[in-house]
């Protein structure tokens, strides 16, 4: 048995999952129906594939989403995961699992795959037939993963930066790295068997005046990292920024630069896909207003030519989504993707250019770190704060850059902090930039943090 | 005056909690940030090693009463002012639920000034005016 | 008295209006402020001037819809009139306006401005002193028009061809065109006292399947025929066509040619303004799906760079909108484009060059008839069918044109009846039409006259 | 068989009055459109002289229950067949009413078959089915 097989023994030999049998997996994976497969669909389909987000406690309420998901037209289906599974907190989930069956109230926000298992959670995966994504957020996903896929889902998104620095204050950053790699690894174990799973990672980190060079450094770093550990099949993803022309120059750049990377590497027989979150920031409490801000986001995520768009609802200024809020939005989306026709090819030559030449600049500064391996460099280049994502509440992050908008609403860099970007592509970045006499840089963050409100 | 604050349990939101910061500041508080995840036991042991006036915490992901059901019997563990200021604000329900049935619980539970879904300076003005009409 | 005021005396001299004092109308319009004057609002104002549309045969209803708009953030209000009002029944419309104010329930579907009288509408406008904009389709707008203007009503929406061949079955031609004369006159006569009062043509003539090259050459010719009277503020308009080149492109050509024929014609110091329609078509059941498609409009509006637009509602495929739906639309439209930014600017020179050509080649058709003036030239130029609008109503009109969709949604030339473009143009047209195999093409049209349900 | 059909009153919406015609045609009717702006009397003139098996009346813009409510006494004023069947279609109401409040009204006033915002070959199907039960 190698080395890594054993490692994984021991993942799944755990006091809360059933006995896991590899060769049963292995077996259904090879004979799972392709319509379980988002690569498979991203191959045989031009349409944008149209995904929410969502998961509850109990395996009914799941499924009743799914139906309800079903026929407002979804292409993707979301499972969710709840916070405790997500810290490994496995107890937790399973005693609260049972007091939401027992009481018929959501005790978790989302669902508890580990307690449910795999031999329950594939039986909804085979009923809908459907591609499934699983969205987390967790540091340790190593028996998450190794579940999820057992069960028949073969999309995994997340990733060691980006599930990461958004989402922990105090995780250790070496470690995520290495748990991390162990998804890789089996995700790319199972493509063997049937069509690739998927590996998605995620753009929106903090969510919050992201500036397009740290996010698109990011995403192609975390395409790279999975690449090498055998994954042929990779989602890169950013989410709208407020500014049209912005999200299409990173959109250019970001599929330019992750095929250009990936072929650089080797990985030329790699499939890198294209998606785009609906505005993941602070949303105006008016739910119509609510709705006009998710249109408006299908129709930026047409124009910059999306493989998927992941959804947003009417109720995201209040709190998870009900399932028919949920569903509602989706069928909106279609809908607007339906009647939208004659969508120009946009671009902005100078601004690609510039926003190209600024990740580059971020990427070889990584890339010459001395480490041995591309992890390490990548974690030594955090410590260093040639990356760090602006919002994030981890220890380790540099909070140093500060973005603001400019009057067109494209995010800037008013402070670069320590990030490796040319003198001149800074001084662009700077020029752009307009504080009315008087206005204090934080008043403007304030501002610029609530545009959609 | 000084005010302890953070956000409470299991919840990265960070936003509001570097604007509350900034916020706090301006209005001329001394603050201490303890940051996103904390929780209710490094609070209160905040409040008393730096003798503050005010505890603030806010909460996003929905958490808040899972995290705060146990306030009033953890205060009671603790040897604190009668005169310190407990304050919640944010998004304090998973789902939604309206205001007039949320607040008489979270006073229940020793919470003096509850906030839910209310923007941050109307909050902070709010307090500061409390904090007003106890110096008179 | 010159023959003009005498022929305006006997205009307004008539059995449903109180007498008319032209020279306190005068005194009036001289005075008034300017707020009333969206000529006035184009000039200091660089946003999308938001309107929808809106009336209903009382005084105190009408007032309650503007107080609705008003909370909503309308820019412009709007005034539409009852249809027995469009066809100078005014006998009629008091006797509904009677019933109406008795049973408190709407006998009429518009205000029935004549009945009402300039005195007690002129309160109103004053009151809210915001710009209002006259929505009717009479083809003898004559009395109308003079009493608008005294109200304060400083816009007034139509023209000979556009109020008349979508509008009308059998109502004369040349009749129409000598009756808008008046009206231009009169617009043009009160524009030399305070700002200039504000014409504005109907570009989306049937709503259904009209191609670009006739709805521009036709706002060419009823601004044309409007300048020349001595109309110096002018808005010519077009709807959302289904495809967002199309659009764009219609625009570009538009205010191009446009200023390009005003300045030929030596009007060089009229201002012209760009106005957009939402999806003038057959909408979606589906009251979302409705929200969903006027948001799409909105965004459009700011890609083609409107001046003005104007408003749908969700409840547009049921019945005339109740106050809140429409003031309903007036806000999300407002906040879709206050959260819009950073859009990019596009155009499509090929498609645009295409266009151009025809419409300069429509218009040489027109201006090369015979006919001593432009009115007549245009009335033959319909009369053979150099014009024409697809699914007008009126005998008049040759219906042999027929377009359908291409692939991206572009409105083409499937038939040119006897369209004066140029042949290689209408090859183009017919070259971007894909029929599929076996299909017919009423079946497509039927399909394309759908495209937004 | 014979239709005569049109819009009726002041209604100029002549789109489904296009489609309706050509509809009609494929499903074999003999059709005589009367075209928009059509009022009562003349589509009763047109059901004599064309000795039509059927009215089919559209109405769009919200006019036709004005327009309609005096069938019956028209119809009394004519020596139509009782074979004639009545048909109406299209957006009936001004504002919006529910199907079940309206198809009795325009029943009352004289119309056999009543369709509200219902699509058009949805219609033409229940029409030709009509038509056939009676042949048997
Ligand atoms: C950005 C964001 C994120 C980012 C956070 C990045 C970061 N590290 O900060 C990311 C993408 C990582 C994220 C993750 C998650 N999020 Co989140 N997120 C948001 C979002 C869109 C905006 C939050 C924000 O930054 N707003 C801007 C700041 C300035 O405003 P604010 O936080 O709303 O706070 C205002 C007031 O509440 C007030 N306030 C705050 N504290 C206090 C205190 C006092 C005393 C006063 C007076 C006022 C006050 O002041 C602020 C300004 O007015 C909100 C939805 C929304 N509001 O639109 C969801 C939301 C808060 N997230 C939510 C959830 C559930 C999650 C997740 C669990 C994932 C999931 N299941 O979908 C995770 C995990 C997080 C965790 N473990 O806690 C839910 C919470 C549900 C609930 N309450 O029922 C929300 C409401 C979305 C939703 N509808 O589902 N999220
Ligand atoms: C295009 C349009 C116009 C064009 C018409 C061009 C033309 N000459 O045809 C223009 C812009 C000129 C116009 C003008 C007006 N319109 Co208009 N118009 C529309 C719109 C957007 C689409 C109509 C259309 O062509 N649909 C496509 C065709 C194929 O479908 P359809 O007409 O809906 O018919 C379907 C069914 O009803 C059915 N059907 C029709 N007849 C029959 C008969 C039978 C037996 C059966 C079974 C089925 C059937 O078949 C069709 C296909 O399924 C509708 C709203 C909508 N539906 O989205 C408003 C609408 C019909 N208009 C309306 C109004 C009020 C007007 C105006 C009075 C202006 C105003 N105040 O806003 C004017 C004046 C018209 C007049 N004097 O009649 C209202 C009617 C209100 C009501 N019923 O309560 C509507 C509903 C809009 C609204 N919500 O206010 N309009």
């Amino acid at each position: 048995m190698s080395l890594f097989q054993r490692e994984r023994e021991i993942i799944v030999d755990n006091e809360f999952t059933d006995s896991f049998d590899f060769e049963e997996i292995e077996e259904f994976v090879s004979g799972a129906s392709k319509n379980l497969f988002i690569s498979h669909r991203f191959a045989t389909s031009d349409k944008m594939q149209v995904q929410p987000r969502g998961g509850f406690p109990t395996y009914e309420k799941v499924f009743r989403l799914y139906e309800e998901f079903k026929s407002a037209g979804v292409d993707i289906l979301p499972l969710t995961i709840d916070s405790n599974t997500r810290l490994n907190d496995y107890a937790t989930a399973r005693k609260m699992l049972e007091l939401s069956e027992e009481n018929d109230t959501d005790m978790l926000n989302g669902y508890p795959l580990i307690n449910h298992g795999y031999r329950t959670t594939r039986k909804m995966m085979v009923h809908f037939d459907t591609p499934v994504s699983l969205r987390h957020g967790t540091p340790d996903a190593r028996l998450l993963v190794e579940t999820a896929i057992a069960s028949g889902i073969f999309e995994i998104e997340g990733g060691p930066i980006t599930y990461l620095l958004p989402y922990s204050k105090n995780f250790p950053l070496d470690k995520a790295f290495l748990y991390w790699k162990y998804v890789e690894k089996v995700c790319a174990h199972y493509s063997q068997f049937n069509e690739a799973i998927n590996r998605e990672s995620f753009g929106p980190l903090s969510a919050t005046m992201q500036p397009p060079a740290i996010v698109l450094a990011i995403q192609i770093i975390e395409m790279l990292l999975s690449l090498e550990e055998g994954v042929r099949s990779f989602s890169v993803s950013f989410s709208q920024s407020g500014s049209v022309v912005q999200d299409v120059v990173s959109a250019n750049v970001l599929k330019r630069l992750a095929r250009k990377y990936a072929d650089t590497f080797g990985f030329t027989d790699a499939a890198i896909h294209l998606v785009y979150h609906q505005w993941m920031g602070a949303f105006p409490r008016d739910k119509f207003f609510s709705d006009s801000l998710i249109t408006t986001g299908t129709v930026i995520a047409a124009m910059v030519g999306a493989d998927k768009i992941i959804t947003k609802t009417r109720n995201e200024a209040y709190g998870i989504p009900t399932k028919e809020a949920n569903a509602l939005a989706v069928a909106n989306v279609q809908y607007t993707l339906g009647i939208l026709r004659g969508l120009p090819a946009i671009s902005d030559e100078r601004e690609e250019e510039h926003l190209e030449r600024m990740v580059d600049a971020i990427m070889q500064a990584v890339l010459n770190d001395d480490a041995d391996t591309l992890w390490r460099k990548v974690y030594n280049s955090i410590k260093k704060g040639y990356i760090e994502i602006p919002f994030s509440p981890h220890i380790i992050n540099a909070n140093e850059v500060i973005t603001v908008r400019d009057p067109d609403g494209n995010i800037r860099i008013y402070d670069r902090g320590r990030l490796p970007i040319p003198d001149d592509c800074f001084e662009y970045e700077r020029s752009k930039i307009e504080l009315p006499e008087g206005k204090r840089v934080v008043e403007k963050i304030i501002e610029d943090i609530g545009i959609m409100q | 005056m000084r005010v302890v604050t953070g956000v409470v349990g299991n919840d990265v939101h960070v936003v509001a909690n570097r604007l509350i910061d900034i916020s706090l500041k301006e209005r001329g508080f001394e603050v201490f940030n303890l940051g996103v995840n904390t929780y209710l036991e490094e609070f209160l042991d905040a409040v008393i090693e730096t003798d503050a006036d005010i505890l603030l915490i806010s909460s996003l992901n929905g958490e808040a009463e899972g995290w705060c059901r146990d306030l009033a019997i953890l205060k009671s563990g603790y040897d604190i002012d009668e005169r310190v200021l407990f304050v919640i604000g944010g998004n304090l329900t998973v789902g939604e639920m309206s205001a007039e049935e949320l607040i008489p619980r979270y006073e229940a539970y020793g919470f003096d000034l509850v906030f839910h879904q209310v923007d941050l300076n109307e909050g902070l003005d709010i307090l500061e005016n409390r904090m007003r009409e106890r110096l008179r």
